[in-house]
């Protein structure tokens, strides 16, 4: 009785393993890769583990472009694009679940129908706009553009939807306002799912650079992933030194990951509802 | 705080839960709503509260009408039959959110908080979680996060359910005696008539959403207003004699005897009517001439509770244990004025003198 | 007496005021303003686009307003076939990739030990450079050297072409695609699965449910608006899809441009041959085909919405 | 734009360019130079990334945000002349007081022709330098197998053969079919576009000929195409393929292979009479907008492409000075020597030429290709192919 | 099935929510499980069922160790004190939901749940979710859908706390029924008394997380195991006089009197000690000679209830109501041999004679 359990125990672990490596092999080849001389970096078929390690690519990559002036800038944009897309977030998502209006669902559905249009559509005339009310190669204009996410409100408003109403009752008639429920009771509980939100949107602003490399000019504004096309010109592409770039530009994500995961996974667990 | 409800009246699509309620509550009184399951109780609290709009109807806090506010405006306590924890707060935590809400200074929430805390003897655990409490305590959580606001009106949703007899008692001499000493108008669903009559000042019975009687509590279980609320309150329950009124009393189906009482019912000869007493309105006196058949007793106390048949009928009453009964036994009863009611068979009302 | 009519009542007796308007509105103000400005107003504009003919895209002109850029892109077969490839993709990706989610995300949501390293492996990739995953998996598919063929060779079966070869690429690029969705998936019905009340499951164990039980009584179903949710975005994303393409065959759309999307055609109508008209039409073709798609989804999904 | 304001100081241009590493460096320290060496005109250099830079410049210019000057291919000028964006420099150039004398005499190959190809005498484009395609060979094996470095086609699909006899491994492999195709075609007297008519004017014959015979040594193994390997330089050094064409500016990319063999480098093969190697050099562009900006790129491109600095130019990037003078300076001559991309490149410099950009032929190009890849790889009838090629292109072309 | 626990210890932390108990309890019976909020017994039930790992401990169904058994293969039937209904299931769905785990066919399992349905009267709301019935009906879901699947053991936490009176007699009587003719061992909580003994075989007394007494329901309260149990079981609660065992009688603190009754305690002289006696244990003969004095005195049907002073401990009893009575008097009581009993005032053990 007791075996059977286990072998099912060994099996999940297996296949969770398996899905973990193929999942993990590309992060994996990224470090490898930006270990590796130019030559072995091209090689064919390719080597897994570099003959002789070299940390010359990081060296290369650090000097090339001006990190350290692209990281502040990231972090800039980012920890503005998060905090106000969050806001943004939190009160589209409230009003979208809990707050009951004649034609809410029916505006929500047009809302989400708007995601369907290309980005590349809306990008265009974004980019007017941008020109137009003078944000072009500026920070504000990496910001501004995506701090009204129908797709963050959206997953916001589902995992909203799912906080009993009773709760809400609860804090009314507890004398709560909208806003201090929405403040001191939905979003302490929504917390998981908050947070998981904040870390896409935190790895989509870290990592957006169409959009920068469109409106921004200067070496002054640009931002982290800019740094990466240093290595990648008219004439190929050097793997080793962009994989150097790469590791360097998402590492900060990794640490902030690294940071959330405990908050994504140990949810608030319910309790305290009967019934 | 005087509340007043008009016409109230709630819909669930095809469901009507409540149905066009109208009373008034007197201000300071502790209001018992029995009723069976799913009578309309929680929804009748609801609907005071403001969670639940109201389909139709009004409802008046003193003279304001308070039907549209919002129940964060209403300054109502409410124990939720759910209870309705915040599952990310401790204990108490819970208890001061309302306090922190009217922006009362943090010492003296937890202040306050402690001492109700301790009203409900929960001081121990004010630095768990909900879910880590049994279900007791999470139900004393609740209560003492409705009442540490001191709020105009107090809703409690069988707020002792999951409370053993002794600290039942202490709780809801507790709530009764900050009740009186604050006047805050109190209602208060149980399911447990000797609770209602021993806090209560009136009770209001309802049935499938209609109110069936309101009044002061003695008066439910003397003056009945009609057979259901006689059936629902009193153990052992009502006696209950279905025939027709004939020549003045009652032939009983199945029995041939045409009873009479000292009443002088409004009632037309020849309707089916139900002659309802209590088991202590039964006499067994010499005079009594009810010709019954013993068909069980039990010994209780210093009586013996007999159970008597009567056409097809069965009857309740207490006689001296002292006196010696066998089953199969003829007893002859009557009838008290006290305790006896008349009823419409069809209807349920009731017939008065 | 007037005063006693309710004039006009919403879902289960609430009043209609102006109150009931203005509060959500002040809620939604920044949002709105912003998706007015960089959604909204966008959309209608590409709508207009769409429209314009002969539509010159640096100096903004046109010749007049007409149904040309649809005539032509309707007449194109390289649209047609783009449609066509577009929604095979969509249909595979998005039921595969949803399958392999909702299983490793209640695997992982099972265990205990490990599974911050499980989690954090399964993230990883959202944080890749997108150039290593394209190396990784030109490498994996490669004819000569890549992986699958060898894991293929195990089981005796011939090398395949998977890049190069226009019959394997389809298969190719839908691999790619399920797995470059799998971990955003995975972290929405993880956040998902938090949600979910485990005295459920409690309940369901009482009730004598095993394992699998569990799974299609009471997890699927309790988890179905996240599933929903997730349905909808990755049908929405993939129906978009374009990187998968360029990552794999190097800026073609397959090996032999037979693997058109409707992006892929939208790209290179706007930014290889400067039409943005047809573009624009487009777009709007494929914007109605995902409303099409998510209307039939949200009618299946309505019946889970117990909240 | 906004309207230039009359002001003191120099006038100010932008440059967007997508070089990287040292090129970048070195053309950041051309423009200081040239910043230095007057006050009239002052170059504001922005770098832009490579990936998606059409696009982005597409956009800006659509917005009045763009560059003044650039760097582009004759493709994106019949796009620009379309849309009347372009700055026409002849008035300039053929000015008596601040013109360039022997402009065209100057210029090598057939670029003049390739940069007035518009018409009307206007010069839309001021070239500085030029690539082209390059034959890099495994020098190693070549030697090994006493093999001849291939001068025409049949050689090449000789030598491949033993190549690929001897090692198993394709002899030959090109980084770009549309361009190797290209040049079949015209090394063997075929048309391409016709500009007037807005056509394909191929020959029939040559073109179906040429087509099979690819397809055919591709089939058989002896040639390849780069596939999943996007750049042949790879294979290469890895010893995957032993010869390959690809552009002279990828020479690094070429020779990366750790030592394990020398590599040549020659100019590419030939047909017969016409001697063809297509011409990737672009030229500057100058986006309309005031009069001083005009002149001020003008007499920025003509510092910048005066003799001595095409060659350093050339030079620092591995390529070809557009112009002969700058090739004849004995810093050019030296570089040569050292560099064996440059050296072919030279070689070649006679017959490098240019094919007809007008709107749609992008279009074409991808029409191309897509009947190559049927051809070689899906097992399509070349005849088909190329019929559904012609079709293909000519719609594009007469949109 | 016969259930046996050793030692069975459950700690939540810091807290012993269940503490080494060990118990035998027969196969057939119904056993109530009483005690105060939080002293155990839904940790307990979670045990029983496998929900919750054990601390420490076995359980034993008949002979077989099921410690480690997860609960699918317990074969338990569990109303959870909060329901735990499925929300996103109907009514029916979820009362027919064990059964489809077992694979009954789709008609027969309908046909079953209806059937548990009526006899839980919610036969009218079949198709509902939970979310849309009143919290009683949701407490008899939960009941129905615990019994339809013939359980072998039977766990019921509270599972009447929300029913009115006389639901919750028939809801009793209904599980009574079901209970003798299946046999299966039951456990209920229940935090009434009444109830406790009016379907119990046995009642298991817990406080603290610890076992009190086990036994037949009338002996919990003829022969109390410490002074807690006897405190605990009994309305209205037990008299306790507190004094010191003197003279081979109790002195009462407070007073000088030296009461003698007729047991013959196992004490020792000097030790301070518990008198324990019920209400009705308290004679008024003539020949009684233990002096009171009478504080309050209430009409309760034939009898008077006096509340009675004596030294600084009150007691009540039991008088003829046809006896005057007034507040003040002297009244003289003495104590009969059955419910009467001594304990230790310090560890609450009882003295046995
Ligand atoms: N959301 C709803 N949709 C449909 N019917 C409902 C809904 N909520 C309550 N009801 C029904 O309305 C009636 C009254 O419910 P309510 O909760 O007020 O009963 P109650 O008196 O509190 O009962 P209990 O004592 O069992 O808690 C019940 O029959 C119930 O099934
Ligand atoms: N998860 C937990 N963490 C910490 N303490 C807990 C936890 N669950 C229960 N407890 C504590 O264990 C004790 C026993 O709880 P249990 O729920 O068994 O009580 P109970 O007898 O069912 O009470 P009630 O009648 O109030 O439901 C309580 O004091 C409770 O606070
Ligand atoms: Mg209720
Ligand atoms: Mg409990």
């Amino acid at each position: 009785m007791k075996n059977t359990e286990r072998n099912k125990k060994i099996i999940l672990y297996l296949i969770l393993a398996i899905g973990a490596f193929i999942m993990f092999f590309p992060f994996f080849w990224m470090i490898i890769t930006s270990l590796k001389t130019g030559f072995e970096a091209n090689k064919v078929p390719p080597t897994i583990f570099p003959a002789k390690a070299t940390l010359d690519n990081y060296v290369y990559a650090l000097k090339t472009a001006p990190f350290l002036k692209y990281f502040k800038n990231s972090v800039i944009v980012t920890i503005f694009c998060v905090t106000i897309t969050m806001f943004n977030t939190i009160l589209a998502a409230f009003a979208f679940s809990k707050m009951r209006f004649p034609g809410r669902d029916i505006i929500f559905a047009a809302l989400v129908a708007m995601m369907m249009i290309p980005f590349e559509m809306l990008i265009i005339t974004n980019y007017s706009t941008i020109v137009k009310l003078g944000l072009y190669d500026t920070i504000i204009a990496l910001i501004i553009p995506f701090t009204s996410s129908i797709f963050y409100t959206y997953i916001l408003r589902n995992f909203f939807m799912s906080v009993p109403d009773s709760l809400y009752h609860s804090a009314k008639i507890d004398g709560a306002s909208d806003w201090q429920f929405l403040w001191e009771i939905l979003v302490p509980i929504a917390k998981p799912s908050l947070v998981t939100i904040a870390l896409l949107n935190a790895i989509a602003c870290w990592n957006s650079f169409l959009w920068s490399i469109l409106v921004i000019n200067s070496t002054e504004n640009r931002t982290l992933p800019f740094g990466l096309f240093a290595f990648t010109n008219e004439t190929g592409i050097r793997y080793e030194r962009l994989m150097a770039g790469a590791t360097i530009v998402v590492l900060p994500m990794i640490i902030l990951f690294l940071f959330a995961r405990k908050s994504i996974v140990t949810g608030v667990s319910r309790g305290g509802l009967k019934g | 705080m005087r509340v007043k409800v008009k016409n109230l009246t709630k819909r669930f699509g095809e469901v009507t839960a409540v149905n066009s309620l109208t009373a008034e509550f007197e201000s300071g009184k502790l209001i018992a709503l029995l009723g069976p399951s799913g009578c309309g109780k929680t929804t009748m609290l609801n609907m005071l509260s403001g969670i639940l709009p109201v389909t139709e109807g009004q409802i008046f806090f003193d003279e304001k009408d308070v039907t549209d506010l919002t129940p964060d405006k209403r300054e109502v306590g409410l124990v939720f039959q759910n209870y309705a924890l915040y599952p990310h707060m401790t204990v108490l935590e819970n208890i001061c959110f309302p306090l922190k809400i009217k922006k009362v200074s943090k010492a003296e929430r937890i202040e306050r908080a402690k001492e109700f805390a301790k009203m409900v003897h929960i001081e121990e655990y004010l630095n768990r979680k909900p879910k880590e409490l049994s279900g007791g305590q999470q139900q004393r959580v609740a209560i003492a996060r409705a009442l540490v606001k001191n709020p105009k009106l107090l809703l409690l949703d069988e707020p002792l359910s999951n409370l053993d007899a002794k600290l039942r008692v202490e709780m809801r001499e507790e709530i009764r005696r900050i009740q009186r000493e604050s006047g805050v108008t109190t209602f208060f669903v149980t399911h447990d008539q000797e609770e209602a009559s021993a806090i209560s000042d009136y009770i209001m019975l309802m049935k499938l959403g209609e109110m069936q009687q309101y009044d002061k509590t003695r008066n439910l279980y003397n003056q009945p207003a009609n057979l259901f609320v006689a059936d629902f309150i009193g153990s052992p329950t009502i006696n209950q004699l279905h025939g027709v009124y004939t020549k003045g009393g009652i032939k009983v189906d199945g029995d041939n005897q045409i009873i009479k009482t000292n009443h002088k019912w409004q009632v037309e000869e020849g309707s089916r009517v139900v002659l309802a007493s209590r088991a202590e309105a039964i006499t067994f006196n010499d005079k009594d001439d009810v010709k019954t058949k013993v068909v069980e007793s039990y010994l209780s106390g210093k009586d013996t509770l007999v159970n008597l048949k009567i056409g097809s009928y069965n009857l309740r009453g207490y006689i001296d244990a002292t006196k010696p009964i066998k089953i199969g036994d003829n007893l002859n009863i009557g009838f008290k004025t006290e305790g006896v009611f008349l009823f419409d068979e069809l209807t349920g009302e009731r017939y008065y003198e | 007496m007037s005063k006693f009519k309710r004039v006009k009542k919403y879902k289960s007796d609430e009043k209609v005021t102006a109150k009931t308007f203005l509060k959500p509105a002040i809620y939604l103000l920044p949002f709105i303003l912003g998706i007015l400005v960089f959604t909204v107003y966008p959309f209608f504009n590409a709508v207009a686009i769409s429209f314009k003919e002969d539509y010159k895209v640096i100096s903004d002109t046109f010749s007049g307003w007409g149904l040309g850029n649809y005539q032509k892109i309707f007449s194109d077969p390289t649209f047609i076939k783009a449609i066509i490839n577009t929604t095979q993709y969509v249909l595979v990706v998005v039921s595969i990739s949803l399958v392999i989610s909702i299983l490793i995300a209640v695997m992982l949501n099972s265990v205990e030990k490990l599974q911050g390293l499980f989690q954090t492996a399964y993230f990883m990739p959202m944080v890749t450079s997108s150039a290593a995953i394209g190396l990784v998996w030109r490498w994996l598919f490669n004819y000569d050297y890549g992986i699958l063929n060898y894991l293929l060779s195990l089981f005796d079966v011939d090398a395949i072409n998977f890049l190069n070869n226009p019959q394997y690429s389809m298969i190719s690029l839908c691999i790619y695609g399920v797995w470059s969705m799998l971990p955003f998936t995975i972290i929405l019905l993880l956040a998902g699965l938090q949600n979910i009340d485990p005295q459920y499951y409690t309940a369901a164990k009482v009730d004598g449910a095993k394992t699998i039980d569990i799974f299609f009584n009471i997890t699927v179903p309790l988890l179905a608006p996240t599933i929903g949710l997730v349905a909808i975005v990755n049908m929405i994303s993939s129906f978009k899809v374009f990187d998968a393409l360029y990552m794999l065959f190097g800026g073609k759309p397959g090996p032999a441009y037979n693997l058109y999307t409707v992006i892929f055609y939208l790209y290179e109508q706007f930014y290889t041959k400067l039409k943005l008209g047809y573009a624009a039409a487009s777009a709007i073709v494929l914007f109605a085909i995902i409303l099409l798609f998510t209307m039939v989804q949200n009618r299946i999904q309505k019946k889970y919405d117990y909240y | 734009k906004k309207p230039e304001v009359v002001n003191e100081g120099p006038v100010e241009i932008t440059y967007w360019h997508t070089y990287t590493e040292h090129h970048n460096e070195y053309l950041t320290g051309i423009v200081d130079e040239f910043n230095a060496s007057q006050n009239e005109v002052k170059v504001v250099l922005v770098q832009q990334p490579y990936q998606d830079y059409d696009a982005n410049l597409l956009q800006a210019l659509r917005n009045g945000v763009g560059p003044d000057i650039c760097s582009r291919f004759p493709t994106n000028v019949a796009d620009y002349i379309d849309e009347d964006l372009l700055v026409d420099f002849a008035p300039y150039i053929n000015d008596a007081t601040i013109g360039i004398p022997n402009f065209k005499e100057n210029l090598t190959g057939f670029v003049y022709g390739e940069i007035t190809q518009w018409g009307d005498g206007a010069i839309y484009m001021i070239p500085n330098i030029c690539t082209s395609e390059v034959f890099y060979y495994n020098k190693t094996l070549f030697e090994e197998l006493n093999l001849e470095v291939p001068k025409t086609w049949e050689e090449l699909e000789e030598v491949s053969r033993i190549i690929y006899q001897k090692t198993g491994k394709p002899g030959f492999g090109t980084d770009s079919a549309i361009d190797t195709f290209q040049g079949l075609l015209i090394q063997n007297g075929s048309g391409y576009i016709n500009a007037k008519t807005k056509q394909m004017d191929l020959d029939y014959d040559v073109a179906l000929e040429q087509l099979t015979w690819l397809a055919d040594c591709i089939k058989e193994g002896i040639f390849r195409l780069p596939g999943d390997d996007y750049y042949l330089s790879g294979p290469f050094c890895s010893g995957a393929v032993a010869s390959y064409i690809g552009s002279s500016a990828g020479v690094g990319y070429a020779t990366m292979n750790g030592g394990a063999f020398e590599v040549g480098c020659a100019p590419i093969p030939q047909a017969g009479d016409v001697l063809y190697s297509s011409s990737w050099g672009g030229g500057f562009v100058c986006f309309k907008s005031t009069e001083a900006k005009a002149k001020a790129a003008y007499t920025f491109l003509k510092w910048f492409t005066s003799t001595e600095m095409t060659a350093r130019w050339a030079i620092n990037f591995g390529a070809l000075p557009a112009y002969i003078s700058g090739m004849e300076t004995e810093a050019y001559q030296d570089y040569i020597n050292t560099n064996i991309a440059a050296e072919a490149l030279y070689a070649s410099k006679d017959f490098i030429n240019w094919l007809n950009a007008i709107k749609g032929s992008a279009g074409v190009r991808t029409a191309i290709d897509k009947m190559i890849s049927e051809a070689c790889l899906n097992n399509v009838d070349p005849k088909t192919a190329l019929d559904d090629m012609i079709a293909a292109a000519n719609a594009e072309l007469n949109q």
